[in-house]
Formats: structure tokens, sequence, C-alpha cells
């Protein structure tokens, strides 16, 4: 055989479909970059899962079975990576999920690493910014209620903040799709709160924030990597300004090469800048292809073990050590909106 | 709850319940006179959405071109789209209609996926119509206030159309019986093709609103306002496009209230507004305005 | 003015009509009897293009019909009243009336309901309810006075006595032959033969689609075979 | 004054229109009922108010001794008063056989697991249904379509096929509406026979509206005479050929060819 | 006579046929043919149950995935051990009985169909005192209704997290099992007096009732039925996947069920089948279209989405040419079969 196989399977069409598409560039461009692998040329084959349960556990044992990838990227929901997952860990053949969040998606599991923080991290290191350095007493949660993504940081973010010694007035919710949410934000301006905690996805965020200053609220708005997309501050224009997020990285000042290669790369092919699908669906894909070549070998379990151990990796996103259970444990990046551009506040170290 | 924030929340009601309006009355109109429920009603928002796009930033053209020549595109797109899905089906059970309707709203969207991708567009939303205005403490959209307009003088253009011309009469005849419509001389193909022009158009209409008040626009953002005109259009009544109004305001109106009412309740809100709709059939079982079903022995 | 030639119509695998020639004069009423299932309506379904013959020609004043669309042969003149009735039950009985009148001026449309309200008050008194909640004979007239608001040349009825009153079944008979009288072409289709033979000028048998007997009117009612089969009698 | 079928003095109102007003009358077993009376007089909907398809503004409607007014219209139904409608409404994708059955249903004893486990009671009982509805199919002189599809029998079959689906369910009150509409006068004769033999043969009593004067003329033991809701006259067939009221709203000046 | 000692014959030996075919491939076929035979066998389910309500009974209902997600969530929670589910609920604890209840499979599986079957009860009353498309709009609520509580009720479902590392019980023998029984049950119950009744309210409500037919009572035995297969579907799929969450149980799960019977042949049996092997099966197929296609000379590189496309395609098509489906309200029948034999044998 003179190819090493790597399978995605990703959101392409149906409901998320954009997160697919967005990682799925990362992962070209990432190909790209390192085509090869062990002297041989890496294939890179790509399985829509529709967005669906059903179509993702079709999708990885096809990838498994049929053929014979040695690594398996995907998907970009903990959903459908929950339902991939067993199959992929039944053939022992490692897999890495560029954005699947949900704590549950490796736990117990022997085979499934992912490239994104776990929610709990994520919703704590928020509490902790918004209370110390946004000084903020009080704050508001707007939590999309269909994605567990947003569930799981608006969760740990509460914990933590009250822990703190924060006062959570209120917490409200969403749904993905919806498109109006200026009855959550009335209700949200009359309690004033210092900060919104809105860890939702950019599509919803980039109305909201745009609802939310048609309205006159006035509070800064903190949010996660799943809003860190430049169509955010398309749609959203100067109404995003001053939003912070917990993110992985800025783009003007990666602390990578191998990011700073890559977003020039990017930018010249897109003309736009990279965001955290696109960074996470590229480490994903670099992290399999390292841990191939650490293990000298495709075997399964020797590639695990050797993703297992990575340390010091240097990827888009940043500089990763793989922890327990397949997350990978790395500094988290503080960025906000100003001047219709992402721009670093601070790093909070793990 | 403070006075001031009450009033902000009637607002937002009559904001959001006026554009459900707004789409609804496009809807009911084609699903009153096929009795077709066109689930790729809501996908023709989604094409006059990206011709607006579109024409203003390959085309270049101002706002007030673009927006009616995207209104028009889309009255083509629902020509088309009558054409090639559902004319081959004109004598066929309807539940074979109804899955060339779903064939072809996944057609629309997966075609915007392939062809546009699935990351959302900003809409260029024109200076005029995003001001704010605020009235005692309540901030108003000036978009706020031309919705309704839009829906209210379009409803009278459609009440007038349908009840009052000919065309109009041809229409209701059609929507109760196709054969004896041909026996009287009309040319059904026609008349189904105008009833398409007029809803599509209605649909770019409502696209266009739509996509002013949430400027995002991507492949799937006509499934929601679809669903929802859905709702409208028989909590007010089939084919009753005055009950579609009234529906859409309902709906719209006790969403926001929900919400507004019980915070906390918020994640039930797309929940709520099928429970309203349940709870008026229980009473009502033809809808608002629906007549009783006048079926003689 | 109508003349049909060879005509073979299927229902699927169900050869309804085998090879029917048929003629209709200006200025004439023909009738058309025939048991059930004979294939009387299937006849005037024809004509009208609701169903397309498999072989034959139906000529209208020297016009081929035969793949023309329906509408375009209802505004060559030809006005229906179908099987069954068949009245728009969402609409008025005004508005019913109106389509009737689809293709026809504002003031020919005044003139033919003006006209249409002395054949059957009935209408006119309830010319604001709706069509569906009338009872059957009252959708009957109505059937039958939508298709006569096109002034149509030729008239295509189908049994338009079912259901109604023995009085205003002689009304229904009056009205066609006054609507005759007032140059209109009727083709009639009826059971009740009695009524039908003696207003016709010419009639034609039906028998599982063959025309079997033709004649003048009158003078098929003296034929035995048909007062046998058709009118009941030992 | 026997309690057999009673209609005590029903009234229909729609909106503003009063369709029938006080419409009484008693019906003793065995007896054939004529109601006959001009287009929209009210008829369809007497027989629609015995049935429980409209509730009646006011009066009652008394079956056996039991005040059945309201009732939903299966009950009414399975308490053994059956009718046909003057639109004909066969199940038109389903066979004759099917048709005829489905009015058998509402006698079924076993349960529906019995029957979709396929257990002995409900096999045996579907047999003897299949020879119930033939019986009704040999009466009616339809046996020879039994797995034709309903829709695609001829006008005249179809008017057949009604009456035997409404004799299924085992009526001992029958209702027939304009059952020869439709039919040319040489079957309504036959029709007219069949009626007679149906009603010694089930021990029916029968109720039922037509236009056909020769039809009701030559059947009828007594006839009710509606025009605009209201009852203008009751009697033999001889009487009524003569009241001038119904000669007038009705009837018209008799004139033979 | 010796007609249906025949076809009783022959239903055995093709019963026998398709799981020696089901043990060959469990036992020589590739985890992924596995896989999409388990996927067809639950559709089977699904869509033969279905089409009871929508075919047979004629009714627009919008809502089986409401049923569906109930037997997946019962069925769920009742295999999973008490240790993962403490693992897995990391927001929210599960609620007491839940939280220690442990039953076998065939168990949790029934439990399931009783419990879509009591909420179909439940809401059967609102949803059939209305008709056609109010009808439609109801139940599609009452399956959103469904999902929005999956998310909301977090103490029960784990909300939009779901549920994860469920045991994969659900093999062929499974899936296939209850397919064949739901197929004989259904069909029984159709061709049975239960069932006349049922179409003959499809065809006229109005006559069905002068018969003596009680519609709310028949429609209502059809939901029911409809809702227990329906559930036990639910469980199979979740023991399938091992993971559900509310995003599994959408509309467009019943926009494709729906896609299958119509294709299939709305009212019959043997057309929801056919739809749902046809579905199952094409959906997988269709997957060469988006990979890149090498003709030796140039590659046409694989377009991620063109599968969707070419499906959306290909279903309007197959309905603009068979109206009525591929098999109309027509059944699978020996009868039949011979009779079509011996014609062409000719
Ligand atoms: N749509 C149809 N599909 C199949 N067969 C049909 C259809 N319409 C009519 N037929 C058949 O064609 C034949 C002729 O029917 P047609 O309706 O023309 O008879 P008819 O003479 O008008 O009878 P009637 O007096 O009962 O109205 C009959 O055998 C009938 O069963
Ligand atoms: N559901 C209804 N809503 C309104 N009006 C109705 C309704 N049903 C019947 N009517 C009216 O009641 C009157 C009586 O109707 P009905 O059908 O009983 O007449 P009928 O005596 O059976 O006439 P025919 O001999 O023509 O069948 C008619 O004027 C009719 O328009
Ligand atoms: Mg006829
Ligand atoms: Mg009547």
């Amino acid at each position: 055989q003179d190819t090493v196989k790597i399978g995605a399977y990703l959101p392409m069409t149906g409901t998320v479909a954009s997160y697919g598409q967005m990682e799925w560039d990362g992962i070209q461009i990432a190909h790209e970059m390192k085509p090869e692998v062990l002297g041989k040329k890496i294939e890179l084959i790509l399985v829509d899962t529709k967005s669906d349960k059903i179509e993702a556990a079709n999708a990885v044992s096809r990838l498994v079975e049929k053929e014979k990838v040695v690594g398996i990227i995907g998907e970009a929901i903990s959903g459908n990576t929950m339902a991939g997952n067993p199959i992929s860990e039944a053939a022992k053949v490692p897999s890495v999920s560029p954005t699947a969040t949900n704590p549950l998606v490796t736990q117990g599991k022997h085979y499934a690493f992912r490239a994104c923080f776990i929610d709990p991290f994520q919703g704590e290191v928020a509490a902790r910014f918004a209370f110390n350095e946004l000084k903020a007493k009080t704050a508001a949660v707007i939590i999309d209620i269909a994605q567990d993504y947003c569930v799981g940081l608006g969760n740990f973010f509460v914990k933590e903040f009250v822990k703190l010694g924060g006062e959570i007035l209120s917490t409200t919710y969403i749904q993905t799709g919806d498109q109006d949410f200026s009855a959550q934000l009335s209700a949200v301006q009359s309690t004033n709160p210092d900060v919104i905690y809105a860890p939702n996805y950019y599509t919803e965020n980039a109305l909201m924030a745009k609802q939310a200053r048609d309205l006159g609220i006035k509070a800064p708005i903190l949010t996660g990597d799943g809003a860190q997309v430049d169509a955010l501050i398309d749609i959203g224009g100067e109404a995003v300004e001053n939003m912070y997020f917990t993110g992985h990285f800025h783009p003007e000042a990666a602390t990578t090469e191998r990011g700073k290669e890559f977003i020039a790369r990017f930018r010249k092919k897109y003309n736009k800048d990279v965001d955290a699908f696109v960074a996470l669906g590229a480490d994903a894909y670099f992290l399999l292809v390292e841990a191939i070549e650490k293990a000298g070998s495709t075997e399964g379990p020797k590639v695990r073990d050797a993703l297992a151990t990575i340390k010091d990796f240097q990827g888009v996103s940043g500089v990763i050590n793989m922890g327990e259970d397949g997350n990978p444990i790395k500094s988290m990046v503080i960025n906000k909106v100003e001047g219709g551009k992402f721009v670093y506040v601070t790093t909070v170290n793990p | 709850m403070t006075l001031t924030i009450f009033s902000q929340q009637l607002i937002n009601a009559v904001s959001l319940g006026s554009l459900y309006a707004l789409v609804a009355i496009g809807y009911t109109m084609v699903y009153g006179i096929l009795r077709l429920i066109n689930f790729a009603h809501g996908d023709l928002l989604m094409v006059s959405s990206y011709a607006a796009i579109y024409g203003i930033t390959i085309f270049m053209l101002p706002w007030y071109v673009s927006f009616p020549l995207a209104m028009v595109f889309t009255g083509v797109v629902g020509i088309l789209l009558d054409r090639a899905a559902y004319k081959p089906l004109r004598d066929a059970p309807r539940i074979s209609l109804l899955i060339s309707a779903i064939g072809a709203s996944f057609l629309l969207e997966n075609l915007a996926l392939v062809i546009i991708g699935g990351i959302p567009k900003a809409f260029p939303r024109p200076d005029m119509f995003a001001r704010v205005i605020t009235v005692l403490g309540v901030r108003i959209q000036v978009l706020t206030l031309y919705i309704p307009t839009l829906t209210l003088i379009l409803l009278f253009g459609l009440l007038f159309i349908v009840y009052r011309t000919k065309t109009g009469k041809a229409m209701r005849a059609a929507s109760k019986d196709f054969e004896t419509t041909r026996l009287m001389g009309i040319n059904l193909d026609r008349i189904i093709a105008v009833t398409f022009l007029l809803g599509s158009t209605l649909a770019g209409a409502g696209g266009i609103m739509w996509a002013m008040k949430y400027p995002q626009v991507n492949p799937f953002m006509g499934v929601i306002p679809g669903l929802k005109a859905f709702i409208a259009a028989v909590l007010g009544g089939i084919g009753n496009i005055i009950g579609a109004v009234i529906g859409g305001f309902l709906l719209g109106l006790g969403e926001i209230l929900l919400v507004a009412l019980f915070p906390g309740m918020a994640q039930f809100r797309d929940a709520f507004s099928f429970v309203i709709l349940i709870l008026v059939l229980l009473f009502r079982p033809t809808g608002i305005m629906g007549e009783p079903i006048t079926d003689k022995t | 003015m109508l003349e049909i030639q060879d005509l073979h119509v299927y229902y699927g695998g169900i050869h309804a009509l085998k090879g029917i020639n048929l003629t209709v004069k200006e200025g004439r009423i023909v009738t058309l009897i025939g048991a059930n299932g004979a294939g009387k309506s299937t006849t005037l379904r024809t004509i009208a293009g609701l169903v397309r013959p498999r072989q034959g020609t139906i000529r209208f004043n020297g016009a081929d019909l035969s793949r023309t669309p329906t509408y375009r042969i209802i505004r060559r003149g030809i006005g229906v009243a179908p099987e069954g009735r068949r009245v728009f039950s969402n609409l008025t009985v005004l508005e019913n009336l109106e389509l009737g009148a689809y293709n026809r001026s504002k003031a020919e449309y005044l003139e033919q309901l003006e006209w249409v309200y002395t054949l059957f008050p009935r209408l006119e008194e309830r010319r604001k309810q709706l069509a569906g909640t009338l009872s059957g004979g009252e959708q009957q007239m109505l059937a039958l006075g939508r298709a006569l608001m096109s002034r149509p040349k030729l008239v295509l009825l189908d049994e338009p006595s079912l259901g109604l009153a023995p009085l205003v079944v002689e009304e229904v008979f009056n009205a066609i032959e006054t609507v005759n009288r007032q140059g209109a072409t009727i083709l009639l289709v009826e059971q009740n033969a009695m009524a039908a033979l003696n207003v016709a000028h010419y009639a034609y048998v039906l028998e599982t689609g063959r025309i079997t007997l033709e004649g003048v009117g009158r003078e098929l009612l003296k034929d035995e075979r048909v007062r046998k089969a058709y009118l009941g009698e030992d | 004054m026997s309690d057999f079928f009673k209609l005590d003095r029903l009234v229909m109102q729609f909106g503003g229109l009063t369709a029938v007003s006080n419409f009484s009358i008693e019906i003793q077993p065995g007896e054939l009922v004529g109601l006959i009376g001009p287009n929209g007089a009210g008829k369809t909907t007497v027989f629609n108010m015995i049935t429980g398809f409209y509730a009646p503004t006011t009066g009652r409607v008394i079956w056996q001794g039991e005040d059945i007014t309201g009732l939903k219209v299966h009950r009414i139904t399975a308490k053994g008063i059956a009718r046909t409608f003057q639109n004909i409404r066969l199940f038109t994708d389903m066979t004759v056989l099917e048709n005829v059955m489905v009015s058998l249903h509402h006698r079924l004893r076993s349960h529906f697991w019995e029957a979709m486990l396929g257990l002995p009671r409900y096999l045996k009982e579907d047999r003897r249904m299949i020879q119930d509805a033939r019986t009704f199919l040999e009466d009616l002189n339809l046996v020879h379509l039994t797995d034709e599809k309903a829709g695609a029998l001829a006008y005249g079959q179809q008017r057949r096929l009604e009456i035997a689906r409404a004799l299924a369910t085992h009526p001992k009150l029958l209702l027939l509406d304009e059952p020869a509409a439709g039919m040319n006068p040489q079957e309504t004769r036959e029709l007219a026979k069949l009626v007679q033999d149906l009603r010694s043969r089930y021990a029916l009593t029968i109720f039922l509206i037509e236009h056909d004067m020769k039809f009701v003329m030559g059947l009828c033991e007594r006839i009710k005479v509606l025009d605009y809701g209201v009852t203008i006259a009751e009697g033999t067939p001889a009487e009524i050929q003569k009241n001038p009221e119904v000669i007038k709203a009705y009837l018209g000046e008799p004139k033979h060819a | 006579m010796n007609h249906s000692r025949r076809n009783l014959v022959l239903n055995a030996l093709s019963l026998a046929a398709l799981f020696s075919v089901l043990y060959l491939f469990k036992r020589y076929g590739t985890e992924y043919q596995v896989r999409i035979l388990n996927n067809m066998g639950i559709f089977i389910t699904m869509a033969v149950s279905y089409n009871l309500v929508n075919g047979v009974c004629g009714l627009l209902h919008l809502g089986p995935n409401a049923f569906i997600t109930i037997g997946a969530y019962t069925s769920a929670l009742l295999t999973m051990s008490p240790a993962e589910k403490q693992m897995s609920f990391i927001i929210e604890p599960l609620i007491w009985p839940l939280s220690v209840v442990q039953a076998p499979f065939v168990v949790s599986l029934l439990a399931g169909g009783v419990t879509a079957t009591l909420f179909a009860f439940l809401i059967s009353f609102p949803v059939l005192r209305v008709r056609g498309d109010y009808l439609a709009i109801v139940t599609l609520g009452f399956g959103e209704v469904v999902r929005v509580m999956c998310n909301a009720l977090q103490s029960v479902t784990n909300g939009p997290l779901g549920i994860k590392g469920l045991t994969p019980y659900t093999d062929l023998w499974w899936s296939w099992g209850v397919a064949v029984f739901s197929i004989i049950a259904i069909t029984k119950l159709i061709n049975s007096s239960y069932g006349r009744a049922m179409k003959a309210i499809r065809e006229d409500e109005i006559a069905a009732k002068a018969m003596g037919i009680d519609p709310f009572k028949h429609l209502m035995l059809a939901f029911l039925v409809s809702a227990f297969f329906g559930g036990i579907a639910g469980g199979l799929l979740a023991h399938l996947i091992t993971t559900i969450s509310p995003t599994l149980f959408t509309f467009f799960l019943t926009f494709n069920l729906l896609i299958i019977i119509v294709v299939g042949g709305l009212g019959s049996t043997t057309g929801a089948v056919i739809g749902a092997v046809l579905f199952t099966w094409g959906g997988e197929a269709l997957r060469v279209v988006e990979s890149p296609m090498d003709f030796g000379l140039f590659v046409i590189p694989g377009i991620p989405g063109m599968r969707m496309v070419i499906f959306s395609v290909i279903l309007m098509a197959v309905i603009i040419f068979a109206r009525r489906g591929i098999m109309g309200r027509n059944e699978f029948s020996w009868d039949a079969l011979f009779r079509r034999l011996r014609l062409s044998g000719r």
C-alpha cells in the first residue's frame, strides 16, 4: 500500500453543515501543509453525516470497514461523535474530534480523542474572567437549550461564578434556529446585569448582539469559542464590538510556527481569518498525523498510545499536551472584538 | 415588571407577530388554493434573501432596486417550482404533492448548501431601516413600524385579488375542484401559475423583511419561518387570509409574552406555540376564522 | 355542428367507448340514453376534453377537439353541466354563476344572469348562500344555470333531472326547450328516457360502449326494444 | 300508542334558516312510509336528524321507547336504524364484499388483538362474516361483482350496493334517501320489487325519500309531504295525489304522455 | 383451500430464507453491512407501523418521532446501569426511581413500547378531534413538544447532552425479529375486520359512521398500535447507535418516514417495507456521488452535499413518475405472483 488513509466524518449537509464545512476547509489546508506521513501519501476520505446520528454511525462504519482508514477525524457535534465513537473504538481505530466538547464524548473511551477544550473548563475560565477581570458581580446567562455545548458551558459558568461570590440574576433559554431574542433580552435588561454570559454558537450570538444593541443593552457579552467565527463580525457588525470570547488563539498573534503558516495559507486561499472551527479541524488532522509519525506505524493501538502521550504538540490553535481521557490540556486565550477584529486580551493557563 | 418593560415587550410582540403574519399570508394563499402544504415556501424566503444580497454585493444595485428584483426573481422561481415539481402532479393524490414539496424544499436547501455554502452571510440592511427611535423609554426599530404596514397593505391587496377579481374567484373555484374549474373555460394552469407567482412574490417580500430584521442568511433560514407560517395559517383557519394574519400575530404575541412573563420558561417557547395551537383547535377544530366543514350527507 | 367519428376511449384497461359515431345538428336537441355504465357520461367527458380518446375524431364547427385543452373547448362555445352537479361548494350561488360566465363581458354576464334567474327563481332567492349548503335539487339547478351562463352554442347536459322534484323536472325540461328555442344546440344525457325522448329531435341509444339504435326521438318512443328496456313496460 | 318509532316536533335551524319545523311522525313496525316534497324542503335533513348527523335544534327522536336524540351516529346505527345516502357514499377503493363486511363490523365480538394474532374465535367470526356478507350480496343481485372495487361499479349497481351495505348493519328501520335516483324506469321497477321483497324477508320498517312518483305511489302505504320544512300533507298515495296543495307545491298538474 | 396451504408453506420458506441470509451476514458480513441491515430492520418497523395510521386510516399524522423518542429514552434509561447513569448525568442528577432501576433489554423494549402507547393514548384525545391538515400540524406539534421536553427535562433525559454508553444489544436477530413480527401483526390487523373498519373511515368517514363504526375508537386503536411499535423501534435504534439525544428525533425523521411510506405506496405494507429498504440502502449507495471520481484522464473532485441534491431530485422524479408510489395500494401476495408468472410463462 502506497497511501495512508485518513477518514473524516463531518456534517457537510443538514442543520449544522456550516461547522462541518469550516472544519473541512481547515483539514484540507492542513493536508496541503503535510500531505505525507511515514513516507507515504496521505489520502483523505470525507464522508457526510447529514448532521444526523444514524448517518454518523454508518459513516464511521463505512470508513473503518470499507475504506480501511487508519485514523478518523470527526464529528463536529458531540452527539454525533458519541454515535461514531463506539464503532471506531471497537475496531481499535483512533479518532480525533475537532469540536466535540461534551465531556461524555471521551469518557470511558480508549481510542477517542479531541482537539478542543471540554465544556467545564471553558465555563469555569469564563466565570473567573468575568469575576476577576471584568469585575462583574452580577451576571445574566442566556443558553441555547438545544446544544449540549451551550448547556455545558452555561452550567459550569454558573457553578463557578456563584462559587466566586457572584450573583446570577437570571438564566434564560433560546433554541438553535431561533432568530428573535427580543423577549429574552428585554427580560435580561430589566435585571441590569454587569455581564451577560451567552455561550452560544456564532449564528445565534450575532443576531442576539444586534438585538441587544437595538434594545440599548450596554453590558458586555461574554461567550465561548463556538462564537469566535469571522461570520460573527460580518453579521454582527458594530453590535459585536466588545464581545469577549474564551478561545484557543487569536489569529493576529499565533503562538506556534505551524499556526502562523497555516493562517497565512488560509488567508491566501479564502481571504478571511481563521476561526475556531477551522483551526481545530486542522489540529485534529495534525494530531493524528503526528501520532502516526511518532508511532512509526499505522496500527491502531500504537497510534492510540502515541496520541495519548503527545506532549508539547505545536498545533494551529496553540500548544497541546494530551491529558487524561483523550482531552487536551492547553492554555486558553481571551479575545474580544475591537474595531471589527478579534484582538487578544489575555491568556489563562490550565 | 415596569410599564416601560412591558411596553417594550408589547412592541417586541407586534414586531415578531407582524413578521409571522407577513410570511403566513403568502403561505396560506398557495395553501388555501392548492391545498398544498408547500414545505418549499420557507425556502423561497431564503432564495429571495440571497438574491437581494447578490443584487447588492455583486451587481452593485441600490437596495430599492435590488429588493424588488429579488422579489420578482423569487416569484419566477416559484413558477418554475410549480412547473417542475407540482404541475406534473396536478391530478395526483395530495400526499404525493406533499412529498414533491418536501423534495423541492430539500433540493433548494441543498443546492444553496453546495453552491453557496453553509456559512451564513450578513444581510446588508439599509441604515434607514435599522434606525432606532425612543418613545417614552421604549426603543423601537423603525423596521418594526414598516413591517406591519407592509403586512396590512399586502393583506388588503391580496384580499382584493382573491375576493373581488375574476382571477381570484377562479382561484377559489380551483381550490375545490380542478375538473369543474376547467369546465368553466378557465385555464387552470395559468390560474395556478398566477397563484404561485403571487404566493412566491409574497414569500420574497417576507424573506427580505425577515432578513432585514434578522440579518443573517443561510441555506436553512427558511425552515423556521416556514413552520411558523404553517402554524399561523392553521391557527387562523386554512386558506383564510385574514385568519393567517390573526394567527401570525397571536403566535408572535404568545411567544413573546410567555418569555416576558416567565423568563425561566423560555426553553418551552417553541413547544408553547404548539400548545396555543392545540388549545385553539380544541375549541375551534377548523381554526379561528375557518368555516366549519360543510360536508353534506 | 358536432360530429363524432369512431371514438374509442379507455380507462386504463377498460374499453369504455368502442367506436362511437354521433352527429348533433345545429339547433337540435339530441339525447343519448342507455343503461347505467353504458358510457354516456364518458362520451360527454370526452367531448369536453376531460378524457382523451385513444382513437377517433370530434369535430365542432369543423375544428377537431380531440387534442384541445378543456378550457379552449369551452371557449369555443360549449357549456357543460357535469354529472353529479359539481357546484363549487365554497363559493356562493352568485359566484358560481359568475364563473360560468368567466369568458364573457360584464354586460353579457348581467344579461345571462337575469335570464337564468327567471328560469330558476330559487337561485335568485339563495344567491348569497354557499352552494355547498344547497339541497340536492337546488344544486342541480345551479349546475344547469351555471352551464348556461356562458351563452353557449352547444350545451352538454349530464342527467340534469337527477334527484329533482317532479315539478322541477318539468321545469328543467321546459327550460331545456326554451334554451333550445333561443338558439342553443343541446346534447342531453338522461335516464328519464320518457321525458328525454319527448323533447329530443333525435336520439341515440348506447349499450356498453356502442350505439345500438338511433332515430327521431318520438319514433324511438314507439320502438319495442326501447319501450321494454328503458321505459320499463312489459 | 306505541313507541316503536316516533319523531316528536323536530326542528332544525341553520343560522337564520329553519330547514325543518315541527316535524312529527309515528311509524308502526313493518310500515313502508314515504317522505316527499320539493327540493330543499328538508327531507334529507329529517334523515340526518334521525341518524344523528345533525342534532335537532329542538324536538325528540324516540326509538323503541328510548329517547335517542343527539346520540352519536354509530350508536344509533347499532340500535337498528340504517340509512343510504342521497349522494352515493361508498368506500370506493374497497371491494364490494368489503363494503358490506364493514357494516357487519359493529357486531364483531372478538378483540383487536385476537384479530392481530389470528386466534380461533376471530377466525371463526371472520368466516361467518364473509358468509353473511355474501347472502346480502345475493339478495341484491351483486354476487357476480363480489371482488370488484366499489368505485368501478355502474351507478345503478352502486345504488344497490348502498342498500346492501345498509342492510348488513342488521337494521329494523331502514331509511332510503332517493334510492331510485339515476336509474332508468326499468331499473326503478326492479328496485321497487326488491324493496318489497327485502321488507318482508328481513321484517323491515322502511322510511324513504324519493322524487320518482311512480315508485313512491306504487310502493308506499303512507306518504308525508314537506314543503319549506313544514308538513303540508299526510295520507295514502291516493289522497296525496289528489291534494291540491301538494299538486301546487310539488307534483304539478298531472300530465301523461 | 390448497392455495392457502401453499402460501403458508411459501411464507415459512421465505422466512427461513430471510433468517439464513441474516445469519450469513452476521457470520461473514462486515460490520458496515450488518449496520445497514440493522437500520433496515428498524426502519421497516417504523415505516410499517407509521403506514398503519397514515396509509390505512388516511390520517396525515406527522408525529411518529414523538413515539420513537419516548420509546428510545424509556428503553435506554432502563438498560443502563446505575453507575453509568451517574457518570453521564453531569449537570443534573437523574431523578430517583430511574437512577436505580435496571432491566433486561426485552423488558426495556416492551416498556418503551408501552410508554409510547400511553403517551399516544393521552394525546389521542386532542389529536383525533381534528382532521386533515389540522391533524397534521397538531401531531407535528406533539413531536416538537416531546423534543423540547427532552431538552428541558435534564434530570430525566440529560437534556441536549444526551445519553451515551448504551450496550449495543440490537443485533440482526432483534431488529429483523421485531420487523418480521410487526409486519405479521400489522398485516393481520389490516386484513381483519378492524382493518376494514379503518379503511372505511379513510374512504368515507361519514358513511363509516352510518355503518355503525366508531371512528374515534378505531383511529385510536391504529394510533396506539402504531405508537407501540414505534416505541419499540425507538428502543432498538437507541441500542444500535448506543447514544441518543434530542437531535436524533427532529421532524426530519418524520419526513424520512413519510417519504418512505409514500414512495413505497401509501397504504401498502409491502410498499412500506420496500420504501424502508430502498431508503436505508440507497442513502449509503448514493455516497459514491460524493467521492472523487477517477476517469483515468481526469478526476472529478467529490462535491460534498451532492448526495442530498441528487436524493431530492430522485425523490421528486420517483413521485412524479409513480404518483401512487411503487406499490400503489397493492400488497405482495403469492397468488398474484403466480398469476403473473403463469401469464408471462405463456
Ligand atoms: N374514472 C373511471 N375509471 C375507470 N372506469 C371508469 C371510470 N369512469 C367510468 N368508468 C367505466 O366506464 C364505463 C362507462 O361509464 P360512464 O360513466 O360513461 O357510464 P354512464 O353511461 O354515464 O352511466 P350512468 O348512467 O351510471 O351515469 C363504466 O363501465 C364505468 O365503470
Ligand atoms: N349544513 C347545512 N347548513 C346550512 N343549510 C343547510 C344545511 N343542510 C341543509 N341546509 C338547507 O336546508 C334545506 C333543506 O335541505 P335538505 O337537504 O334537507 O333538502 P331535501 O328536502 O333533501 O332536498 P332534495 O330533494 O333536493 O334532496 C335546504 O335549503 C338546504 O340549503
Ligand atoms: Mg353517467
Ligand atoms: Mg335530499
